[in-house]
């Protein structure tokens, strides 16, 4: 026996590290035993498979409960609005409740996404959103799994999430603001250099005369000071946050002024940031 | 009171970190001396949050939540928030209530969700002005200070800790002119006098309610020098000079538990292993995990008695890696991970004297701080325990001693003017009377003259 | 190209901090490797900076001013400063050449001065963008980091490191989803492909100068996994996943070491314990004392194996305790020393195995870079040394069975989330073809279909 | 043998803590023969004794050197402008070198300060100093020993320096402004909720259009960034750096402005936090 072993056999590890995940663990449910998504999930059939299968990620289900329901006759837009879009709602309640995880999502995403597209194919335009939003790392970035990250929460909730990548000069942003003029616009940058683009971003817009009723910027680096020292923005904390923040822009006109004030109420938890 | 004239401990040897042989429980099922090494973290409020007691109260919230948050996703099993009061919070006694009871509502939750321990320790400011009639006792600050403390021990604090100031007028004149009587006198007789009233009035107030009186630290005086003192290269106070200042402290620090105060002792008494080694009680100890908020030279030495491990007040802010109370816990918790890693294996011998040699010969003051060392400043201590003056003056003589053989046995170089200050330190403390009353008679004639901050009515002298 | 197909180190008992089989010497009189660890300290430039080369540099001289002013004040005998470029560092190639002399310049005064031995890191920044043609061979942006980093090496830079992307765009898309085998290739196949190509190159540039080829790390895919993964708390991805990922990021780092990187590895490579086990070069590694820019579940167990111990780029401001030059490389420096104690008095075992068993069972990830389970990991490596695809999967199944074997045996408990996302990945990654080039076919079909960013021609394929 | 003895008998030190303070520190000098102290010091006695006192901190011996001047009819102004400053002046010079040492500057700022007493009560009135200085504690606050350093630097360079103590309300501060028309002020403040006094000063100064030519800043907490959010401050990093911004402004007319932009080059070496 090495050393290390003989060390370790006397370890007590209670006194070391605890697994808190391990330990607050409740039993396993099935997602459609729980009770939000139960109140979710449509009662009637073929909906009820349609959002079940973007439950469950399943990207092949999904597809052929979608060309079912369409050579039933049912129109496009409901299979969207009362099945894809209902099991994505789904997906999010468990997601916010911490029984699924981003992986989950991100399947359930590209389920929903999938059939969206096949849908749309038959009725020849694109499907209704909640609105557009644009998306972007700056310049000089390459960090860009947030951004991928707020994209596919904007998507899944129902928004035309406008992709522009990452390391994007800020002439493609003004550019995209003028093309899309989204209701939201968000911003992601992980470094105190990069950073430096979204007042950059906020100065060239009013040259411009163009507004956004927020730019939410967020990413690794960045602090709430920094983003507050200039106008139009919103520091942004969670991606998961975003959808909320574009849904209370939506619903509840909030301005960018208010997103700061009421952050934390927006998104519905504590964010130290913002306490 | 009691005054310790003997030895808690039977030899250095015992000596180690999470263990004291007096332990202590707080609610929340936190033990410490007690087996393990709790982290603590502590951080101050922003700027602008003494504004207003609601913004105060949401600093109080927000910091002890964020620790909270970082405890249980990086898995301590335990921890210790320490909140310090800034001047607001002790003065207006409604603010250190109301600041304190978020705090414990916090940690209460967490400890009820995931069965986490946690301890939450105040340490109301002492806002009193010597050199502002009626000085340290009976002023309108003096009886904030008392308020306070009672409103923290009523609201959820599990402890209660303070820095007094005693005879800081006096060390501080001593100690930017190289002048050990005065630093002598302030600490070891002035410092000691006003430890007996700040702290058998705690030990009352902890008595009616589920609160520990937990200790005080030598800030105002060895801290001080030691802050002055600064890095190698720096020329303000002799580092000699330093730790004879830190050795009297620890006669000082002592009193508080002669009143009652059974620990952990206050994080920033770097004193606090003579004090340990002295008395058996717990102790919270600081170093490298401080660096967030001052340079020290001994960051690991003094981890090697620590029964609480903490950081210091750093900025409330945003760091990369999260805010700086989920940072800074972080920081301390995963260093009392791997002490407690080592007590459980049984290595932590092994850990305290790497913890110590690291330090050990890097400086004078850590050099007297060394467990072994401490101990012998302690068995100078409690031989003359039952007098302040004499048992301060006998821990500077040992720790000059202490300095000399290290220095003689080519393991310390000094430079000249450490060197210098303490030839003359000694010197000048050989000389000194052994009769605390002439002692003081004569330092009264000197200092009132020399010092004008100084009030004898402050010390009832 | 040779490939390593037998461990260096014979057995994992061998492997410790500070100690490499081949120690590297570069100018200003440091040693990595040689049986003492060096502490290193980086420090992001601050925003605003970027606004012009003058001020960059004026950044850069600040920055290293501030970490020697600290270094000499408390007595370190020797740190590496590393500087982790901004993208205008690295596209303006001007920048980097001024930015890497002012900084050599500052330290080779107080090398002269005080006879502190110093190391100057560059690493220009991997500004290539797969998705924009040509993507990462030949782009402008790539013939820039060519440029710089012959800039770094011709103006004073001690050694250069990279973190290079290849292989990202498919990484991430198999992190975010779980899907393992788009995970394997990005890391075993593409990574490892890329790595040859941008390895080649700065070994070459090195070889003009005096200048090491210091290493790369798996910051684009292990270590977005890990960040992914967070907390234990956190809901992203499971760790599981995430240590499988850094299993296989440990053959696809090895290709630096194959194209003639000689260590020290870069910092943030949490597989480079295992690229030692395999190749004896000596690594710089990071964990408790990175707690200012992230949070990672295994701060001491990294420090077992290092040979430079580092902090994580930080804000560039002023903390209470000095700027943050100085108070990080205070944090690693006095880890350092605490390493250097244990190796100097013959107890660096017995701390290498509580740095080790401190974080062993607090996470899988934690777990698979354990060094007695590091070892493991390069033995199945080295046993399809040849084969960068089959040596990445063998690395996967590995760590797998390392972590069945825990929990098997009691010592560790996973989530239903982490539970299954092994067996899951475990179960596809058996099914898996063993030939290389069927595996690829199969993922450029399915991948470049899937992943928009993914483009072939990056990597000749 | 104990362990931690074993332990530390085969510690080569070398490779964990080097000493440099013990190992740059060159041959032993003194004082006056120090090339820059010759330069300062008087060549004609008695002000050449009545310096060297100074430069060695002996109360005594410079009081006795003083009265003996006196008595010899010297004037009082001259023993201070020739004598007891000039001590001073080697004084400051040697701490600057790192010869001497905190201590050694308090002691020989207490004798000059003594032999400046004497001399004053036989002129009548207080001696010409360069001008008047007022400092505080900001309010709430008891840390003071780096204002009782600035102080002392300023009194041994030459100012009346005014010391308003510690834990100074606002209000105080002010009357002092009005009173002494300070040249210059300086505020310490050691905590990040008491250094908010500072901004709080030079509004209340601003209402009452008052206004010192600048308003230094510092103490253990205080950020540059900070300091500099509000008009009429310079951040102040070392208690000696005062005398030489007081200098500046008295000299060369410097405003608060070139102050912050000047620091550096004004306090003659590198400052991390101007670089
Ligand atoms: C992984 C990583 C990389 C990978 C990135 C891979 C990838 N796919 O993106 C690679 C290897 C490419 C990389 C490279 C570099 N990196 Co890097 N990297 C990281 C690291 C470790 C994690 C980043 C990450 O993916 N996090 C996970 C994602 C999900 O987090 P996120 O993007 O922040 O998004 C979250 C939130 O911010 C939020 N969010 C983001 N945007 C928005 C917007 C809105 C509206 C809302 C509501 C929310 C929101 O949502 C997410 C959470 O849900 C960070 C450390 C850190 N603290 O972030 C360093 C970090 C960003 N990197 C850093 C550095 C220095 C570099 C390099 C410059 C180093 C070098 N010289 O080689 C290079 C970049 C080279 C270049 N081109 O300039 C530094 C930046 C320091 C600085 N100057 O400020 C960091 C901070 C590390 C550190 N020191 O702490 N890096
Ligand atoms: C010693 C000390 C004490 C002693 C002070 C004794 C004394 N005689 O002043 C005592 C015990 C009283 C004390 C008490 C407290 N303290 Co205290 N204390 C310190 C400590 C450790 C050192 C301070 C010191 O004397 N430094 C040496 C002097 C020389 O430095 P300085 O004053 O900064 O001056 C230098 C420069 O700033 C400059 N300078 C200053 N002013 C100016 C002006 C100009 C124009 C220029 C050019 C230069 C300049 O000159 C000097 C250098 O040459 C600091 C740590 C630190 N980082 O500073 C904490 C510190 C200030 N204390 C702190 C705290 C929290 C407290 C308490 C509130 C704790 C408590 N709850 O009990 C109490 C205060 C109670 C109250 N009344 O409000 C915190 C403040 C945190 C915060 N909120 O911002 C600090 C920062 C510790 C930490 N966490 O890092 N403390
Ligand atoms: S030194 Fe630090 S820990 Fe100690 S009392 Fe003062 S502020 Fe608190
Ligand atoms: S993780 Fe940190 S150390 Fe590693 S490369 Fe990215 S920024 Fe640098
Ligand atoms: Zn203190
Ligand atoms: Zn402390
Ligand atoms: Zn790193």
């Amino acid at each position: 026996m090495s050393n290390i072993e003989e060390l370790e056999s006397k370890l007590d590890q209670n006194f070391v590290a605890i697994r808190y995940n391990v330990e607050i663990e409740g039993p396993a449910i099935k997602p459609e035993n729980d009770s939000d998504v139960q109140n979710i999930l449509p009662k009637e059939e073929p909906y009820k498979s349609i959002a079940l299968a973007v439950l469950y990620g399943d990207m092949e289900a999904s597809l052929s409960n979608v060309n079912d329901g369409l050579e039933a006759g049912l129109s496009p837009i409901d299979i969207i609005n009362n099945g894809l879009m209902k099991g994505m709602d789904a997906v999010s309640a468990l997601y916010t409740k911490g029984f699924y995880f981003l992986p989950d999502l991100m399947l359930s995403g590209d389920s929903m996404m999938e059939g969206v597209r096949v849908c749309e194919k038959i009725l020849g335009h694109k499907s209704e959103t909640k609105g557009t939003t644009v998306s972007f790392v700056a310049e000089g970035d390459p960090h860009d799994i947030g951004k991928n990250l707020v994209v596919m929460f904007l998507r899944a909730n129902g928004y035309d999430a406008v992709d522009l990548g990452r390391d994007v000069p800020t002439s493609e942003v003004i550019k995209a603001v003028e093309e899309y003029k989204p209701i939201f616009m968000t911003g992601t940058a992980l470094m105190t250099t990069t950073m430096t683009v979204f007042p950059k971003v906020v100065e060239e817009l009013q040259k411009k005369g163009l507004e956004v009723p927020a730019f939410g910027c967020g990413g690794g680096s960045v602090r709430k000071d920094f983003v507050e020292s200039f106008p139009m923005s919103v520091y942004g904390v969670e991606a998961y946050h975003t959808p909320k923040l574009a849904d209370s822009i939506l619903k509840d006109k909030k301005t960018w002024k208010e997103l700061r004030k009421e952050y934390s109420k927006i998104v519905g938890e504590f964010v130290p940031e913002y306490a | 009171m009691k005054r310790f004239t003997r030895m808690i401990y039977k030899n250095p040897e015992e000596i180690i970190f999470g263990n004291a042989k007096f332990p202590v429980s707080e609610r929340w099922n936190i033990q410490f001396g007690a087996g393990y090494v709790v982290p603590e973290v502590k951080v101050a409020p922003q700027e602008g949050s003494e504004a207003s007691k609601e913004k105060m109260i949401g600093e109080c919230r927000n910091i002890a939540q964020s620790a909270c948050q970082r405890a249980v996703s990086i898995g301590l099993p335990s921890f210790m928030l320490e909140q310090e009061h800034v001047f607001q919070q002790t003065n207006y006694p409604e603010w250190a209530g109301e600041c304190t009871q978020i705090q414990a509502e916090i940690l209460e939750r967490y400890y009820d969700e995931y069965g986490i321990s946690v301890a939450l320790r105040q340490t109301p400011a002492d806002i009193r002005v010597e050199e502002r009639a009626p000085g340290l006792r009976g002023s309108d600050y003096d009886n904030k200070i008392e308020e306070s403390m009672e409103a923290c021990a009523a609201n959820g604090a599990s402890d209660l800790c303070i820095e007094s100031m005693g005879g800081k007028s006096a060390s501080d004149y001593g100690i930017s002119r190289g002048d050990i009587k005065a630093v002598l006198f302030g600490i070891g007789v002035l410092g000691s006098i006003d430890m007996e009233y700040v702290w058998k009035r705690i030990v009352n107030i902890c008595k009616k309610y589920d609160c520990r009186p937990g200790g005080d630290t030598d800030c105002a005086q060895a801290n001080t020098a030691m802050f002055m003192a600064g890095g190698l290269l720096d020329k303000d106070i002799a580092h000699t000079t330093a730790a004879l200042a830190r050795a009297m402290g620890a006669a000082r620090s002592l009193v508080a538990v002669e009143c009652g105060a059974i620990g952990p002792l206050k994080d920033c008494g770097y004193e606090n292993p003579i004090v340990k080694a002295i008395s058996g009680v717990p102790i919270a100890t600081e170093g490298k995990n401080a660096v967030c908020a001052h340079s020290d030279l001994m960051g690991n030495l003094m981890a090697a008695t620590a029964d609480v491990w903490s950081n210091e007040s750093v900025y409330h802010r945003q760091e990369m890696g999260g805010t700086t109370p989920e940072v800074w816990l972080q920081a301390t918790g995963y260093e009392a991970a791997l002490m407690n890693t080592a007590l459980q294996t049984g290595t932590g011998e092994t850990l305290r004297d790497i913890y110590t040699l690291t330090d050990k010969y890097r400086d004078p003051q850590g050099l007297i701080l060394a467990y072994d060392n401490a101990y012998r400043i302690g068995k100078a201590i409690v031989n003359y325990g039952k007098d302040p003056y004499l048992r301060a003056r006998a821990a500077a003589l040992e720790a000059g001693k202490i300095i000399n053989e290290a220095v003689d046995s080519g393991k310390l170089y000094l430079t000249r003017f450490e060197r210098d200050s303490l030839d003359n330190a000694l010197k000048i403390i050989e000389g000194l009377p052994l009769d605390a009353d002439q002692f003081t008679d004569e330092c009264l004639r000197t200092y009132t003259r020399k010092v004008p901050e100084f009030d004898p009515k402050s010390y009832e002298l």
